[in-house]
């Protein structure tokens, strides 16, 4: 009952184009703040998969640095997200366009 | 050493009236302006006694003046029995009429600069008569058409004037850039400019190489001694002072030519049909501008033209190979031309300024003497004996016919018979219509003052007795002068002459002088103002020389400078370089514009980055 | 070769004389002249003894002053004065404290600023003329730019902007892709000479592979045909100077432009003799056609300032051919050419400044009749300008006389062609003359014409002096440059025609790489 | 297996750093609102500290902490670099953070930290300890350009900075994760190994690892977040991350393509190459029409990430010297041009148009004479440092045999004249605003002193920052 190596890397690969593609398409900052942790997601999962496969240490290890990280992240996105929302009421992030040129 | 003074003299003298003429009274600057000539003309007179000129040549070489490369050139002066003629016409003509330019002058505002500009020129001159190579020579050429462009211009808040004095100035740097050629062509092929080393080079040259180098040179001198093609500036020079055309434009600086030819004869008659081609132009000149002297109503014009064809003659003479004729009448023609040009600007000085024939008249009553001057100038002019033109124009002639026996072209000697016959016409006219009659204007016309009259005086005696330095009778003296110098060349021809067949020879150009004055008589009594019908048209537009000049030269050179100042310049060239960059901003406009503003626009660049790098890595 | 540095010497005092400027109290104006003269004139006496002291019989460099600068990468602080530079280092020392004179009293603004920006010109052109070694020079050769550029931008005329930007792009442009060239050089000499150098006496000795070598050749003829400027890559000439104030246009015209020429002599022979031989007629044959569309397009110029800067393109159109006709006498020639048309059109453009501040107009229409008005300007201005169409007598002559001379030599139909600049100049120059200075006074407010005040008298005598001077006794001037001259000509050829040799052994060089 | 060997005594001045990081936060918590300047003097002391402990630290190639870390010469000029940026930054900062009121003791200890995670990826040794570094690097950096909380520009900077920052994050890991994969260990050893028979797998993580630091040095087309970051962040912000950034990011190009990669250059460095062509034309193109200083020197940061990577693409130890040379001038420079716009202030706000710089240097010369400096020398014109940084990087990849790539770099250094000389005219020209007025500091003048002294220094005397750079190219050879 062992699931082969490339299924995960499909998956992974499949969730990976899942996250850009909801970072592309979606205008909610929230929306996209969340398919980029679906990508990194996807990343820990290719991770794991290869780590398994080459039963290689730095994959888990890597995976919890990732995790880690995206933790942090959350933490500065959501403050940004917060102020923000607190002056213009919007996440919306095609609102947020007043530099350009 | 006595050479550097000659040059010196009237050198010093420009200094002295040029930077502090304005603070010294007039009397002075006339001094100064007078002494320094007369002293180079007394200067000239002891060197031309040093038995070196009658020898090889009296030389003083002052230093290495350009040295490149295997080339030098030494400013050098140097005299023999040419440059001495040459030197005493100059300096002794010159002399005469700084004199009279005391008087014609006296109350210019412009004194000092007058007679800066004058000894000057007289300095210039002597640098091309004495220059002891071929650059130096042309070092003087230049200077004295330097003079002539600021003597004509003398008056520069005239425009006229002004301009004159440009045109002349670049009518002869025409000629001179031919000139400045033949001068590379020979200082390449000859590697030196020493006269005596180019006439030594002359034997072995390639004679195209020399006839090329010859008709190069002599471009440059139809351009000085305003010859046909280049003519075209002598005219219009007389918007100078009238003395100034006396001295420059009728006596010594349009010379210039003829002495060049004389200097390097030895290289001319190594050049293959070069003096057929001078003679020829010298003949054509001649008659043209004496028929142009027919028309003319300007009386200094008249004799403008006259000079022109003068100076036809000379070169006939030297394409002739009668080289010491031509001298012979380069003297003479210093003499009398400078009487006539004086008389002219007595007259002027009388008239308040009035040159035009029609409005003069009836000046013989008030101006005896000054009539008198230009009578005795007008009859050498015509060539009657035994006034001093008839020897050397008579001397000419033969030399001409002498040349047709040779195997020459008759129609030479022909036009200069016609040319003859001409002068006489228009000289008769000029005498009538300025001297003869009733006055035009009644004015209070007045003679000159005996500092003008003297040296018309004097050249009246030179006009009338000048013909003995080469007639016969007095046994030639001049020529023989100058034989030694021409000896390689002209002698042969003055030696072996058919003493008999020159009787009819002799008297034929005397006849048909004689005949045009009295032609002139009939045509001009009582002043009457003949115009010669659709000849006479043709004539006084010269011969439609000059309009066919504007019409194809001068204003389609203006039409290009604008073209290419206005449309090649700015549209073509800046426009390409300016186009380059606006592209380079508008691009960078463009580029801004790629810069939405939008996160989701900038993520999806990266996407496409991204994909575009994976594509090279995985299917490079 | 002897204790005190005088080159180094030389090229820095300017500059020392900037810094004291930098430290003045800007109110101080005749200080800030003061100290500017000074420095100025303090590097001419200088030149002067190194012009004394110079070597006539020696080609090679004198002066010579070489230490480290950046070792790692073979860049070496080499300069030293030869019989090329020689007269060009003169040049500049002469027209810098003129130039200078003639700004006191007619800018009047921000003097600190402008004293300051132009002893650091002085500096960087000195430095250029000087300089042994590829990088230094064109540290130096850049250098140049930046004090141009303000003086232009900053005390020019109503379009300064536009013309200091041009100037400063279009320069830039060929110098970037020469400092490619300096650099691939850089990288060949390696290989054949044991060592990475940029040291220019070492490159000589390098033999760079054909097309390489035409490639190399192409960046720098680029980047001098630009300085030059060489016919069609002109056009930023004339808005350059007719924006430039006074002694803008003075220096640009009498010493920058001669820094293109100076590097054909310099650089681009020495270091590519095979193309230069090879592309000769091609640099020869846009020469003349900058002379003869120079002087043409002169004559038709409305604006004076404009008409001598298009007299300079025909000017030096003379000069350029001189250098590739590759004959000692022409190279000579247009090398005392460009010392020269440094006086003369030098001088032409102080006349130009002198009406300008009495008329605030540059258009030939404006004027007329002024030398009823100023009769002590115009003899003098009627003196520079017989120099600048070269009459003899004059400086003007000697030089254009040797350069036909040579190229006469090396092809009679270039001479030809050439010569029709002698007719070219005496139109524009005197059709210039009358407009402005004969005819009926035409000028609006006479009361502003006064005559030349005692200053202005001034920065001509100097000119007047080395027109003569030069015209009738160049010897001085030449002597100095024959050996150098001579030494490149042979040089040239030489190296040159040894083609298929060269270019088989730097096949062999430049594969290893 | 053994537990790896860990020998904090290499660690010293990332250690520093840290725990200035924290001393700072914390005091800038506790200290009175009075007492807050003394910060300055601390984070400004726990700088220079690290910055003497790693010039002091020697060099050593072989790899520690389970091969995770490398104190090598990269390291060391790198960190110095970093170090001298944060150090300037400091000091530019400290009036400016007290005029508008912003968390002094936070915003000294996120620029520390940032630095910190630049000195780690120079460091690293490890794409673990490369992801580390970054990240380390990009967050606080995320919150430096959101830090004037209240300010719509600062937050809207903060969001797409912190947004496209993470988005490039993702691809980056996603490509450790491959390479991982290709590899079997994360190692950049590894790397060189496999590399020699790349499977697709590889390729394509190499890819992915490229975008992220491509988009950490703002390299064409990863470069659109600059601009508007740069203009929206609180202008001594900007000043910081347009020059640590680039020096973390192009620490791990050194490492990545020129250490481990060395061998594989040809397979690299074409795709390199295109890069900096893109990036050198489109920065300086779009700089051209720029009005706000800030934008301009986005843009212009750009440009000179172009120029920086010529140096990589030679991927040879020159290269590498000539790149990290370049690092030093351009900290030098930009800081500089900062520094000068931070002098100045329109009402109280940022003086951030060009417009307000007109006429200035009428009012101040010395600071005029000083942009005029820092502009001639971003135009990489000599005698300056931006002159002989551009000199290297272009010898080196000419020697690399990269004509195209040089010729478009000079050409587009032609271009770039013109807007930086535009910038340094407008100073001098023009009557200048009354609302503009100068809000100079002793310490922000400190560092604007500091970069004109290097900017000359490095374009004049150079030897011995020379030789102190092309230590790492020695240690490469």
């Amino acid at each position: 009952m062992s699931v082969p190596l490339e299924a995960y890397l499909a998956l992974s690969a499949l969730l990976f184009v899942l996250g850009t593609t909801g970072v592309l398409v979606r205008r909610n900052a929230l929306v996209v703040f969340m398919s980029i942790e679906l990508m990194l997601n996807a990343v820990n999962l290719t991770f794991v998969a290869f780590a398994r496969q080459r039963l290689a240490i730095e994959g888990q290890l890597a995976v919890f640095f990732v995790v880690v990280v995206a933790a942090v992240e959350v933490v500065v996105g959501l403050a940004i997200l917060i102020a923000i929302f607190r002056t213009r009421d919007t996440v919306d992030i095609d609102d947020v366009d007043l530099l350009r040129g | 050493m006595v050479l550097e003074v000659i040059v010196a003299l009237p050198l010093a003298g420009w200094l002295i009236n040029g930077l502090a003429g304005g603070r010294l009274p007039r009397g002075v600057v006339g001094a100064i302006g007078c002494g320094t000539v007369g002293a180079a003309c007394a200067a000239s007179v002891m060197a031309a006694g040093d038995p070196a000129v009658a020898g090889g040549g009296l030389t003083a070489t002052l230093f290495t003046w350009l040295s490149a490369g295997e080339f030098t050139v030494s400013a050098g002066l140097f005299m023999d029995r040419l440059s001495a003629l040459m030197a005493l016409v100059v300096t002794g003509v010159g002399f005469l009429i700084h004199v009279y330019s005391i008087g014609y002058m006296a109350d210019d505002p412009a004194y000092a600069r007058y007679f800066a500009y004058l000894n000057l020129f007289v300095a210039s001159m002597l640098l091309l008569v004495l220059g002891g190579n071929l650059l130096v020579l042309f070092v003087g050429w230049e200077l004295v058409g330097l003079c002539s462009y600021l003597l004509i211009g003398f008056w520069f808040d005239r425009e006229r004037a002004a301009s004159s004095g440009r045109k002349a100035f670049i009518v002869n740097r025409i000629g001179d850039a031919g000139f400045l050629l033949g001068i590379l062509l020979l200082a390449t092929t000859a590697g030196n400019l020493q006269f005596d080393r180019l006439a030594a080079a002359s034997g072995g040259m390639a004679p195209g190489l020399l006839t090329a180098a010859t008709l190069l040179l002599f471009a440059g001198a139809t351009g000085k001694s305003a010859q046909l093609p280049l003519y075209v500036w002598l005219p219009d020079a007389m918007e100078g002072p009238t003395p100034v055309s006396a001295l420059i434009h009728a006596a010594t600086m349009v010379t210039a030519g003829v002495y060049m030819i004389a200097r390097l004869h030895p290289l001319f008659l190594h050049a293959g049909y070069t003096l057929s081609v001078v003679a020829a132009v010298g003949a054509v000149t001649a008659f043209f501008a004496a028929t142009v002297a027919l028309v003319e109503w300007d009386l200094k014009r008249v004799l403008a033209y006259s000079t022109i064809s003068q100076l036809g003659y000379m070169f006939l003479a030297m394409g002739v190979v009668m080289m010491p004729a031509g001298m012979f009448h380069l003297t003479t023609h210093a003499f009398f031309k400078a009487l006539l040009f004086l008389a002219a600007g007595s007259v002027m000085h009388a008239m308040r300024g009035v040159v035009d024939m029609r409005r003069l008249g009836g000046l013989a009553g008030p101006m005896r003497w000054t009539a008198a001057g230009f009578a005795v100038g007008g009859l050498a002019l015509a060539g009657v004996p035994p006034f001093a033109g008839f020897f050397s124009k008579d001397l000419i002639l033969e030399g001409a016919f002498e040349w047709a026996q040779r195997g020459g072209a008759m129609l030479v000697w022909i036009a200069g018979l016609a040319t003859a016959f001409v002068t006489a016409v228009y000289v008769t006219r000029a005498m009538m219509l300025t001297f003869a009659g009733p006055a035009a204007d009644p004015g209070h016309p007045h003679e000159a003052p005996a500092v003008m009259g003297l040296p018309m005086a004097v050249l009246a005696a030179l006009s009338f007795g000048g013909g003995l330095l080469g007639a016969r009778v007095a046994g030639e003296p001049l020529l023989r002068y100058l034989e030694p110098f021409f000896v390689d060349s002209a002698i042969g021809v003055l030696k072996d002459r058919p003493m008999p067949a020159a009787g009819v020879i002799t008297a034929l150009p005397v006849a048909v002088s004689l005949a045009g004055i009295l032609a002139g008589f009939a045509l001009y009594r009582d002043r009457r103002e003949v115009t010669l019908g659709a000849l006479g048209r043709f004539l006084s537009h010269q011969w439609y020389i000059e309009t066919l000049y504007d019409a194809v030269i001068v204003t389609p050179a203006k039409r290009l400078a604008h073209l290419l100042a206005d449309v090649v310049e700015t549209r073509g060239i800046d426009g390409a370089v300016n186009g380059v960059g606006a592209l380079v901003g508008r691009a960078g406009l463009a580029v801004r514009g790629l810069q939405t503003g939008f996160v989701r626009n900038y993520a999806a660049a990266i996407l496409a980055g991204t994909i575009l790098m994976l594509g090279y890595w995985l299917f490079r | 070769m002897m204790g005190l540095p005088m080159m180094t010497i030389l090229i820095f005092l300017p500059l020392a004389a900037a810094i004291v400027v930098a430290a003045i109290d800007r109110k101080k104006t005749g200080a800030l002249y003061g100290v500017g003269l000074a420095g100025s004139l303090a590097a001419l006496a200088l030149a002067a003894v190194v012009f004394v002291r110079f070597d006539p019989d020696q080609a090679a460099l004198q002066f010579v002053e070489r230490m480290a600068w950046i070792p790692s990468a073979g860049v070496s602080y080499h300069i030293g004065v030869d019989g090329i530079s020689l007269p060009l280092v003169m040049l500049t020392a002469v027209i810098m404290p003129l130039a200078l004179l003639s700004a006191w009293g007619s800018i009047a603004e921000r003097i600190k600023e402008f004293v300051f920006s132009m002893l650091v010109l002085e500096t960087a052109l000195l430095g250029t003329f000087l300089a042994a070694d590829l990088v230094l020079f064109y540290v130096f050769w850049e250098a140049v730019l930046i004090p141009m550029y303000f003086i232009i931008g900053l005390w020019g005329g109503p379009r300064r902007s536009y013309a200091a930007v041009k100037f400063i792009l279009y320069t830039m442009t060929g110098s970037a892709l020469m400092l490619v060239a300096i650099i691939t050089l850089y990288l060949h000499s390696g290989p054949s000479l044991g060592a990475r150098t940029f040291d220019l006496a070492q490159l000589r000795q390098l033999r760079v592979a054909m097309p390489l070598q035409a490639w190399l050749f192409g960046a720098f003829a680029l980047a001098f045909a630009i300085k030059v400027p060489v016919w069609p890559l002109h056009t930023w000439l004339p808005d350059a100077h007719v924006e430039a104030p006074t002694a803008g246009s003075v220096v640009l015209a009498a010493v920058l432009l001669k820094m293109g020429t100076y590097g054909f002599l310099r650089f681009l022979l020495p270091l590519f003799p095979q193309a230069t031989l090879q592309f000769a007629p091609l640099l020869s044959a846009l020469a003349i056609l900058g002379i003869i569309y120079g002087g043409i397009v002169s004559w038709a110029q409305p604006d004076v300032k404009r008409l001598v800067a298009m007299s300079s393109v025909s000017h030096l159109g003379l000069v350029t051919l001189g250098v590739f006709v590759m004959t000692v006498p022409a190279m000579q020639g247009s090398l005392l050419q460009m010392v020269n048309h440094g006086i003369s059109t030098g001088g032409l453009f102080l006349i130009v400044g002198v009406l300008y501040d009495r008329t605030h107009s540059r258009l030939l229409g404006d004027y007329g009749g002024v030398a009823a008005l100023m009769p002590r300007l115009a003899p003098l201005a009627l003196i520079v300008v017989l120099s600048s169409l070269a009459l003899p007598g004059t400086n003007g002559f000697v030089g254009e006389f040797l350069i036909l001379l040579g190229t006469f030599r090396a092809n009679p139909v270039y001479a030809a062609l050439a010569t029709s600049g002698v007719i070219l100049s005496a139109v524009y120059l005197l059709w210039m003359y009358q407009r402005v200075m004969q005819g009926p006074v035409a000028v609006k407010e006479r009361a502003r014409m006064t005559d030349l005040t005692r200053r202005e008298q001034w920065l001509f005598i100097p000119l007047i002096a080395l027109i003569f001077w030069i015209g009738v006794y160049p010897s001085p001037l030449l002597r100095r440059s024959e050996a150098s001259v001579r030494a490149l000509v042979q040089d040239v050829r030489e190296r040159g025609n040894a083609a298929h040799l060269a270019s088989h052994e730097s096949r062999v060089t430049s594969h290893d790489r | 297996m053994t537990p790896p060997a860990v020998d904090l005594r290499l660690l010293v001045p990332e250690l520093v750093v840290t725990a200035t990081a924290v001393a700072v936060m914390l005091a800038g918590l506790f200290l009175p609102a009075g007492r807050q300047h003394l910060l300055r003097w601390l984070a400004a002391v726990g700088t220079l500290a690290a910055l003497g402990t790693t010039l002091t630290a020697g060099a050593d190639p072989t790899p520690a902490f389970a091969g995770m870390y490398v104190r090598d010469a990269l390291t060391r000029v790198i960190q110095a670099t970093a170090l001298l940026a944060v150090l300037l930054a400091q000091w530019l900062s400290g009036e400016y953070v007290e005029r508008t009121g912003l968390e002094a003791g936070e915003y000294y200890a996120l620029m520390l930290v940032a630095a910190l995670g630049a000195m780690l990826m120079a460091a690293s040794s490890d794409l673990i300890m490369l992801f580390l570094g970054l990240e380390t690097l990009s967050i606080p950096l995320y919150v430096l350009a959101a830090f004037a909380r209240t300010d719509l520009r600062s937050q809207e900077a903060g969001l797409k900075y912190f947004l496209l920052g993470a988005f490039g994050t993702a691809f980056f890991l996603y490509g450790i994760a491959l390479l991982f994969g290709a590899t079997g260990s994360t190692g950049y050893r590894a790397l060189a190994e496999h590399a020699r028979t790349p499977a697709v797998i590889f390729q394509a993580g190499l890819a992915l690892l490229t975008i992220g630091l491509a988009f950490k040095a703002a390299v064409v087309p990863f470069h659109f977040w600059a601009p508007d970051v740069y203009e929206g962040a609180p202008l001594p912000a900007t000043a910081y991350m347009s020059v640590i950034a680039k020096v973390g990011a192009f620490a791990a190009f050194l490492r990545v393509y020129v250490v481990a990669l060395a061998a594989q250059a040809g397979e690299w460095s074409t795709l390199l190459a295109a890069i900096s062509v893109l990036t050198m034309i489109v920065g300086n193109v779009a700089a051209l029409r720029q009005t706000s200083i800030k934008r301009l020197l986005a843009y212009s940061s750009i440009a000179h990430a172009g120029f920086i990577l010529t140096g990589v693409v030679a991927g040879t130890p020159s290269g590498a010297s000539a790149v990290a040379f370049y690092l030093l001038a351009y900290t030098f420079m930009t800081l500089g041009a900062f520094a000068v716009v931070l002098m100045l202030h329109r009402r109280g706000e940022e003086a951030d148009q060009i417009a307000d710089l007109t006429g200035v240097a009428w009012r101040a010369p010395a600071l005029g004479g000083a942009m005029a400096l820092f502009m001639v020398s971003l135009a990489g014109l000599p005698p300056t440092a931006g002159f002989l940084a551009k000199f290297y990087v272009f010898t080196a990849a000419l020697d690399a045999g990269q004509i195209g790539v040089v010729v478009t770099g000079v050409l587009t250094s032609v271009v770039s004249a013109y807007y930086y000389l535009r910038v340094a005219y407008t100073m001098f020209t023009g009557q200048p605003h009354e609302d503009v007025g100068f809000a100079g500091g002793r310490w922000v003048t400190a560092a604007l002193v500091t970069a004109s002294a290097g900017v000359v220094v490095l374009g004049i005397f150079p030897g011995r920052v020379i030789s102190f750079v092309q230590q790492v190219g020695q240690a490469m050879r």
